[in-house]
């Protein structure tokens, strides 16, 4: 029979809840599931007990792995083929290209997408907007002008919270919106130097230096979700998060275009975080099976759906049908599909979708120690470029 | 009994009390601001969600409700399961004390060599042994995750009491060593021209003049070992995780909804068993155990 | 042969344990520098590469401030909670009623786990929330307290904290010591007149050297390793301006898969420890021969 | 003046365990007061109760006319030897003895000054350098002296300062001692087992059994007229001996009739005429049965002829055992004495110092 | 018979300093020995050395036969009493008595036996539940010994198993231990500082100075012919009187010369002929310097008329001090002596047990 131990870091409740339904599925079909939950640090401590689990000879079947590291744990030679199932359930066809991109070592597919998070969100609270006679700003400008009528209103403009993730989060926001798609990907995903040292990115920097203006005082530290609940009680006006801040204030009893809004941050383009499974070589035809088993329930249509219905997030399947998802998810189902299209549909590198763990962590620490101190951009761009090159 | 008060006046002049007086206010402060932190924990984790979202997060509840400790123990997710960190106390103690124990014991023993028994080359070994203390858990993951995979012990509990009891030992033999080496050669000679041997001479003599430094051993082991994520996290599986394991994945997701009062609850529920182990070693904090051994 | 066994007990009881710290921590230790002189990132690689990591760690402005804060952090941490912890210890030595429960306040910071803990430091730590906004509440408008998110003074929250949680357990290992003192030396030295603070430091101290070495070497492991802590409470911000080497390594180790980067920065810490610790270790033991 | 050291009603007890009863002592300004009685009597306890490291359970004690019932020891002013050396283990020895003076802020010359003559005089100036652990027993108890020795407190604590010192040095550091007193008029109270040192060092002796007093005297009291049988047995070694005999009153003294086996009672006389009951027990030290021969010839002095049963010679004196009022009883004969055991011996008693104790009360009668 | 300990050539260091130099000791089955000599010397450091507690620096040493250099204490079979106690302070005192027993595995009916015994005989039946903490300085050497005592071993160690005893419970215990060594026929190594316990257990005296011994022999060898001065001056209280002065041989024996200060020299005449250097030290004990008016009449006995500086009452005896050849002499006098300071008093001096010492070597030389 289908066995699978699945090494994942969803454990909040709606997480748990949304993957539970992969379980039953899984059981429906005859496979024993074996819950091996390791939470924290966005998956370092799950991939620190992978590591340690790899190197014992004691890989778990299924982990739930995303971006280069799927590549990188590939080249380790320890992740198994599941081009059969892909195949056999034209993936090719239903995913967007960029995404069917991160699924696929070499040409064959050795990971499974589950849902697509979009990370260029920009979050408000409804009641403020209209109370200071504010629009959803479209490009940067806007953003600052609204936001110093927020600060004279006694608001603080820009919800946030201090940790070096959700500097990176707001960074890569403002960096596609000034540099545009194709300078983000030349920026952040090729990782070319004339992009990294340009005038533009001066500008992106200098922006972040304006956006710390409208972050209060006390943001060091505080976690994000203590950000969005700022924004909630209209204490903030906007918030820079991706779409798991609505669950928070779903959570919370607020309504989409009602109680708070949503859209996209200033300029083109659509960072996606997409979680995924990749599965581990393992010895037993009953994992192999279960392995197989859940890859093709992982993209198949039901659990794309009532996961993603669960977590905030859109499906990875374009085919998906989005009656059921709110307004915020339509829209991002909707702009994912048009930026495949147009081809500004990119990685967030903040959420270790575009880069090797080194080198998105060289950028965050430069944009992190930029967003805290009084550095200049030009500085900040030297840095950026010294880091990178460092952590080659 | 040789407290430095002595004697204990029956009635006291007033200075004295005034002393006395200072010394326990000195003693509440300190105790306030270790407490503080519990007192946080402890308001937040009977403040529903809704308080917490839009009220003062150290402020005192509104409305006291117990729920999250409810979820906290048998609700709250770790996963798929939603069980609360029940299910993960057993693993933890069946980690915890026997790791305790072993590595107590051969701690105790170690000591009682290095200071009772010294040979040529016993510092040396006393500094190897120290110097062990230093060594960064995440240097030893990989190299160790191999190690248990050789072994075949890797992912099981014995594993992990293998793992907890090596990166022990340097620190109970540190603390008996320590301990021991202020206790008069002379029992130890005493014991000897009496017939006794190596082990009888620790078992009936040294073990039973131990009683601070084992009350304070186990209190670091057992801490160490209770709390102890990081290897508990690498080196078990699915059923072998240790409660920590759950407490991290109930607190630490990132995208999820937090829920700090559960948060809180949780942590303090996972706390207890430590707790219970201070207050009952804490008994064994006994004076004068070595009085009227011998002339000095 | 039972004669040769008798003669050989001590050692033969030592030798499990010599035994697990030759492979276990110095086989490790010579792995981890074999490592950090390889170009291993997500899992180990054993091809030699020369000093690269090295450079990279030196070349690395996050390097040098956990590896300075290291020095605040530990240099502060290390004195001030031994100094808290003695304090502590020799006041509960004092014939206290409630020493039970006293004790057990002091000590329970230990038991909590610094994910959650932090968290709440980190609430009464934030000038918004915590401390500053209470007192400023009770009247005292320019009472201020913003360590947390000043990236120059954040460091000494994390001292804070850090001391907060281990204080506790320095004032058991103390109180396990004084315990121990001799009390017919301590009347001695009442009856010559000596002032009760003179007979701690002149009398009871010194015959607690070994218990200070064991303090000292236990927070100096705390501080080395402490890890939860900073993460917990200010994640190594604001920036990285409360990283610690620790967090350094576990980061590049974990989060960035760059293994070689963590040996290197690993053997760079165990050399510092080294520089520290030895010496200390050779007067401590010496003194005792002697 | 006032006394130095007034107790007045002392109660000691461990738990229910009563160790001192209603101890009354008062010694002046230079006195010097020895504590002799039994192994677990009690005498350390009430060292430890005078310097106030042990609370006391009842009664009240001041030093120098201040109360010093709940006074802390080192508020006391006064030194003290303990039994169990409790040298400091850390410390030199130089240390050891010095730190007293430096904690009271002595200037550096005058304690090397006081350690140096100090040092010189307890013969321990090799070894200020080492540590408590480096040195053999005497050696410690020599330091442990020094440390109370350098100080000039009102009142010293001796407990046993001399036990573990061979003869001579004893004998030197008796002399040290009484030459101290002597020099500073200092105040002492000092528990000894030896005779000797009790003897040669005290104006005041104080006898105690189980926890209480049993007399207060000079040494001549004590010895020459011991309040019960206890302090007669106790003082003096060999013991005196204590005789049943009957008493019968006379025109010229007291009839003293002692019975013995296989022969007629030795009868002596007393010349002093007394009033004693029939039963009584004379008390004889043995010095005060010689060889006929000897000096013993004064006008106490009293011829009889007895079987000796034993002869033990000890170099400087022969001591010999015989039996009389059903008791061993010993007398010190010069150590030329031509007595043989098994042979029968005159012997001269000499009754000018001899003592009468009622076999009831064991009190003394005369 | 093999010697039952056998000591050849030991050497003892502490790192640089050596403590114990060229031992060499004998003591057949049955002898007790008794081991003296000034504080420090190194008595209980050889006593640690024949338990094996102390690793020795060079020599051999066999017990009953068999070679012990590198056995572990446990092996040799001894019993010791340590100077400092060594109780086991968690054990109540009938475990302290009893832990080596059972650690032997001696049935619990014996051990039982034996302890009320011991404890009967030791006078601590009521502290067999205490604590050695709870106990006085003298309860606990007695359970000290008693931990010694139960044991049936081949060789007892004891270090001033006494000194912190009264005197009665002393004389008592010195009984109790000379019994064990007879009824037993137990070997015993005995320390201790009271001369009278040494003459009265000894059969034979090591006397030590300075690590190194000085001369071994009987109670009476080592009483009356002192090998030198060390010993001569050492052994018996009040000291040996050594006397500068100068000899000369003569048909009728040796006519010894003392000068002395305002008055004629004194010449004793001692009756036998002897090879002496002009210059001698003449030895004598203060029990062979009477009053004249004393049994002192033998035919070595002789009169002079000396002033007396000092008189000293001590109990028994009186002790009168004198100048003679630059020294202070001490003579015993009677206690009812005619004696006075500053006057002149005829004393007799006993030439019967004199001893001769060479001023340059200290050596012997009768
Ligand atoms: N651990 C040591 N290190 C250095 N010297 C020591 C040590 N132990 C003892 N000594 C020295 O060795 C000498 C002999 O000591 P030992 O204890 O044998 O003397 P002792 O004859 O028993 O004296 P006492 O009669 O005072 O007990 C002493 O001078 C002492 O200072
Ligand atoms: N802590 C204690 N608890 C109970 N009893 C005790 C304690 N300390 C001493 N004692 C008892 O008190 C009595 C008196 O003890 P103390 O030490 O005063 O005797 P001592 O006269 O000094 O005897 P020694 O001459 O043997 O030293 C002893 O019988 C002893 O057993
Ligand atoms: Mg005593
Ligand atoms: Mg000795």
């Amino acid at each position: 029979d289908p066995e699978a131990e699945v090494l994942h870091y969803w454990t909040s409740g709606g997480e748990a809840k949304s993957v539970a339904v992969l379980q039953e599925e899984f059981a429906a079909n005859g496979g024993t599931w074996t819950d091996m939950p390791v939470a924290g640090g966005g998956g370092d401590a799950a991939m620190t007990a992978l590591r340690a689990r790899v190197l014992s000879g004691n890989a778990p079947t299924a982990v739930q792995l995303k971006g280069p590291a799927i590549q990188e744990w590939y080249e380790e030679g320890v992740l198994a083929d599941i081009s059969s199932v892909a195949e056999a359930n034209n993936w090719d066809a239903v995913l967007p290209a960029s995404i069917a991109g991160h699924m696929k070592c070499e040409g064959t597919w050795c990971a499974a997408p589950v849902n697509v998070h979009r990370v260029d969100w920009i979050w408000a609270n409804a009641s403020v907007l209209e109370a200071n006679g504010i629009e959803m700003p479209t490009t940067w400008d806007e953003f600052n002008a609204a936001a110093e009528k927020l600060q004279a209103a006694g608001i603080i403009p820009l919800a946030h919270g201090g940790q070096a993730w959700q500097d990176a989060t707001v960074f890569e926001a403002v960096a596609l919106g000034i540099l545009g798609p194709d300078g983000y990907r030349k920026a952040f995903v090729d990782l070319d130097m004339d992009t990294i040292k340009s005038d533009e990115m001066k500008a992106v920097f200098d922006q972040m230096r304006t956006m710390r203006g409208f972050v209060d005082d006390n943001f060091s530290g505080r976690d994000w979700n203590l950000a969005t609940a700022m924004v909630m009680n209209g204490e903030a006006a906007f918030q820079i998060m991706g779409d798991w801040a609505k669950g928070e204030f779903m959570a919370a009893g607020k309504a989409p275009g009602e109680d708070f809004l949503c859209a996209s941050t200033p300029g083109d383009g659509f960072l996606y975080n997409v979680d995924s499974f990749a599965m581990f070589n393992v010895d037993g035809e009953d994992k192999k099976a279960g392995q197989e088993l859940l890859a093709k329930l992982v993209v198949g249509e039901n659990f794309q759906e009532v996961f993603n219905l669960n977590k905030g997030s859109i499906p990875a399947r374009t085919d998906v049908s989005l009656d059921a998802f709110d307004q915020c998810a339509t829209l991002s189902a909707s702009d994912m599909n048009a930026s495949s299209e147009g081809g500004s549909l990119l990685p967030s590198y903040a959420h270790g979708m575009a880069l090797r763990g080194a080198q998105a962590g060289a950028i965050t620490d430069t944009v992190t120690a930029h967003f805290n101190s009084d550095m200049s951009a030009d500085d900040a761009v030297n840095m950026l470029a010294d880091a990178i090159a460092n952590s080659m | 009994m040789a407290d430095i008060s002595t004697p204990a006046p029956r009635s006291g002049t007033g200075a004295r009390i005034a002393l006395r007086w200072t010394l326990y206010l000195l003693l509440c402060l300190f105790a306030l601001f270790y407490l503080m932190p519990l007192f946080v924990m402890i308001t937040t984790s009977i403040k529903s969600l809704d308080e917490i979202r839009t009220g003062d997060l150290i402020a005192l509840p509104r409305e006291v409700t117990f729920d999250a400790w409810r979820t906290a123990w048998s609700g709250a997710c770790t996963g798929i399961q939603c069980e609360g960190v029940r299910p993960f106390f057993w693993n933890s103690v069946l980690i915890a004390i026997p790791a305790v124990a072993i590595s107590t014991l051969i701690g105790a023993l170690n000591g009682y060599v290095v200071a009772q028994w010294r040979f040529r080359g016993a510092n040396l070994f006393f500094s190897l042994m120290l110097f062990g203390c230093f060594i960064p858990f995440q240097v030893v993951l990989l190299p160790m995750a191999r190690v248990l995979g050789i072994m075949g012990i890797a992912g099981t509990i014995p594993g992990l009491i293998f793992v907890h009891v090596i990166y022990g030992l340097g620190f109970t033999t540190l603390f008996f060593r320590n301990y021991y080496v202020t206790i008069p050669a002379e029992l130890t000679r005493a014991a000897k021209v009496d017939g006794a041997g190596f082990f009888r001479i620790f078992w009936s003599i040294f073990l039973p003049l131990s009683l601070p430094i084992i009350v304070v051993t186990v209190i670091w082991q057992f801490t160490q070992i209770w709390n102890d994520f990081l290897f508990g996290v690498s080196f078990s599986q699915a059923g072998t995780q240790p409660v920590t394991v759950a407490l991290n994945n109930i607190v630490n997701s990132t995208t999820g909804v937090k829920e700090y009062n559960v948060d809180m609850a949780a942590a303090i529920i996972a706390a207890l068993p430590t707790l219970l182990v201070y207050v009952v070693a804490g008994k064994y904090f006994v004076r004068g155990l070595t009085a009227g051994s011998v002339k000095g | 042969m039972l004669k040769w066994l008798e003669t050989h007990t001590p050692k033969m009881v030592l030798a499990p344990s010599f035994i697990a710290v030759l492979i276990f921590v110095y086989g490790f230790i010579a792995w981890t520098g074999w490592v950090s002189l390889t170009r291993s990132r997500l899992l180990p690689k054993y091809e030699i590469d020369g000093l690269i990591q090295y450079d990279r760690l030196f070349a690395s402005p996050r390097w040098d401030t956990a590896f300075g804060n290291l020095f605040i952090f530990g240099a502060l941490f290390i004195v001030i909670a031994m100094v808290l912890g003695l304090v502590l210890a020799i006041l509960l030595d004092q014939n206290i009623r409630t020493e039970g429960a006293l004790r057990t306040i002091y000590l329970y910071p230990m038991a909590l786990s610094m994910i959650v803990t932090g968290t709440a430091w980190k609430w009464i730590l934030n000038p918004g929330l915590g401390l500053e906004a209470t007192v400023q509440g009770w009247g005292f408008e320019t009472f201020s307290f913003d360590w947390l998110v000043d990236p120059d003074m954040a460091i000494y929250t994390v001292v804070i904290a850090a001391i907060w949680q281990s204080s506790g357990f320095v004032m058991a290992l103390f109180l396990a010591g004084l315990r121990s003192v001799d009390t017919e030396i301590i009347r001695a030295a009442q009856v010559d007149g000596i002032p009760t603070w003179r007979v701690y430091t002149a009398i009871i101290l010194p015959s607690m050297a070994p218990i200070f070495l064991s303090a000292f070497i236990v927070l100096s492991h705390l501080a080395i390793k402490s890890f939860d802590l900073v993460i917990a409470l200010t994640g190594g911000g604001p920036g990285y301006a409360t990283d610690l080497p620790a967090t350094y390594m576990y980061a590049m180790a974990f989060s960035r898969g760059d293994l070689g980067q963590a040996a290197s920065s690993a053997m760079v810490m165990m050399l510092v420890v080294f520089a520290i610790v030895v010496p200390y270790l050779y007067s401590e033991l010496r003194s005792k021969d002697g | 003046m006032p006394p130095i050291l007034d107790i007045q009603n002392l109660y000691k007890s461990y738990g229910a365990t009563e160790i001192l009863k209603d101890i009354n002592v008062a010694i002046d300004p230079g006195d010097f007061l020895v504590l002799v009685g039994p192994s677990g009597c009690g005498k350390s306890t009430l060292l430890n109760c005078i310097a106030g490291l042990e609370p006391i359970s009842g009664g009240r004690m001041s030093i120098d006319g201040r109360d010093m019932t709940h006074v802390s020891p080192k508020d006391r002013d006064i030194a003290m030897v303990f039994q169990s050396y409790a040298l400091y283990p850390t410390m030199t020895v130089a240390k050891n003895i010095t730190f007293g003076m430096k904690v009271r802020g002595v200037d550096a010359a005058t304690q090397a000054e006081k350690l140096a003559y100090v040092a010189q005089q307890l013969q321990i100036e090799p070894l200020l350098n080492r540590k408590p652990g480096q040195l053999s027993g005497g050696q410690r108890q020599r330091v442990a002296m020094g440390r109370a020795l350098v100080r000039d407190p009102k009142l010293f604590l001796f407990d046993e300062p001399l036990s573990n010192l061979d003869a001579k040095l004893r004998v030197e550091m008796r002399t040290e001692i009484k030459a101290l007193h002597q020099r500073l008029g200092a105040s002492m109270v000092y528990v000894t087992h030896d005779q000797i040192e009790a003897m040669t060092l005290a104006t005041k002796i104080v006898v105690m059994k189980g926890g209480v007093i049993q007399q207060i005297g000079t040494p001549a009291q004590i010895y020459n007229t011991p309040a019960n049988l206890f302090v007669a047995d106790f003082m003096g070694s060999p013991a005196m001996n204590l005789i049943p005999a009957t008493t019968r009153a006379n025109g010229n003294g007291t009839h003293i009739e002692i019975a013995r086996p296989g022969a007629d009672p030795v009868v002596l006389v007393d010349a002093q005429a007394r009033d004693l009951p029939r039963d009584v027990i004379v008390g004889v030290r043995p010095e005060d049965i010689a060889d006929a021969a000897s000096t013993r010839t004064g006008a106490d002095a009293q011829e009889a002829e007895c079987l000796i049963d034993i002869v033990e010679p000890a170099g400087a004196d022969t001591y010999a055992v015989l039996q009389l009022g059903g008791k061993h009883v010993t007398a010190r004969l010069h150590s030329e004495t031509t007595a043989k055991p098994g042979a029968p011996q005159r012997l001269a008693f000499d009754l000018g110092k001899v003592s009468y104790f009622s076999p009831d009360t064991g009190l003394r009668l005369n």
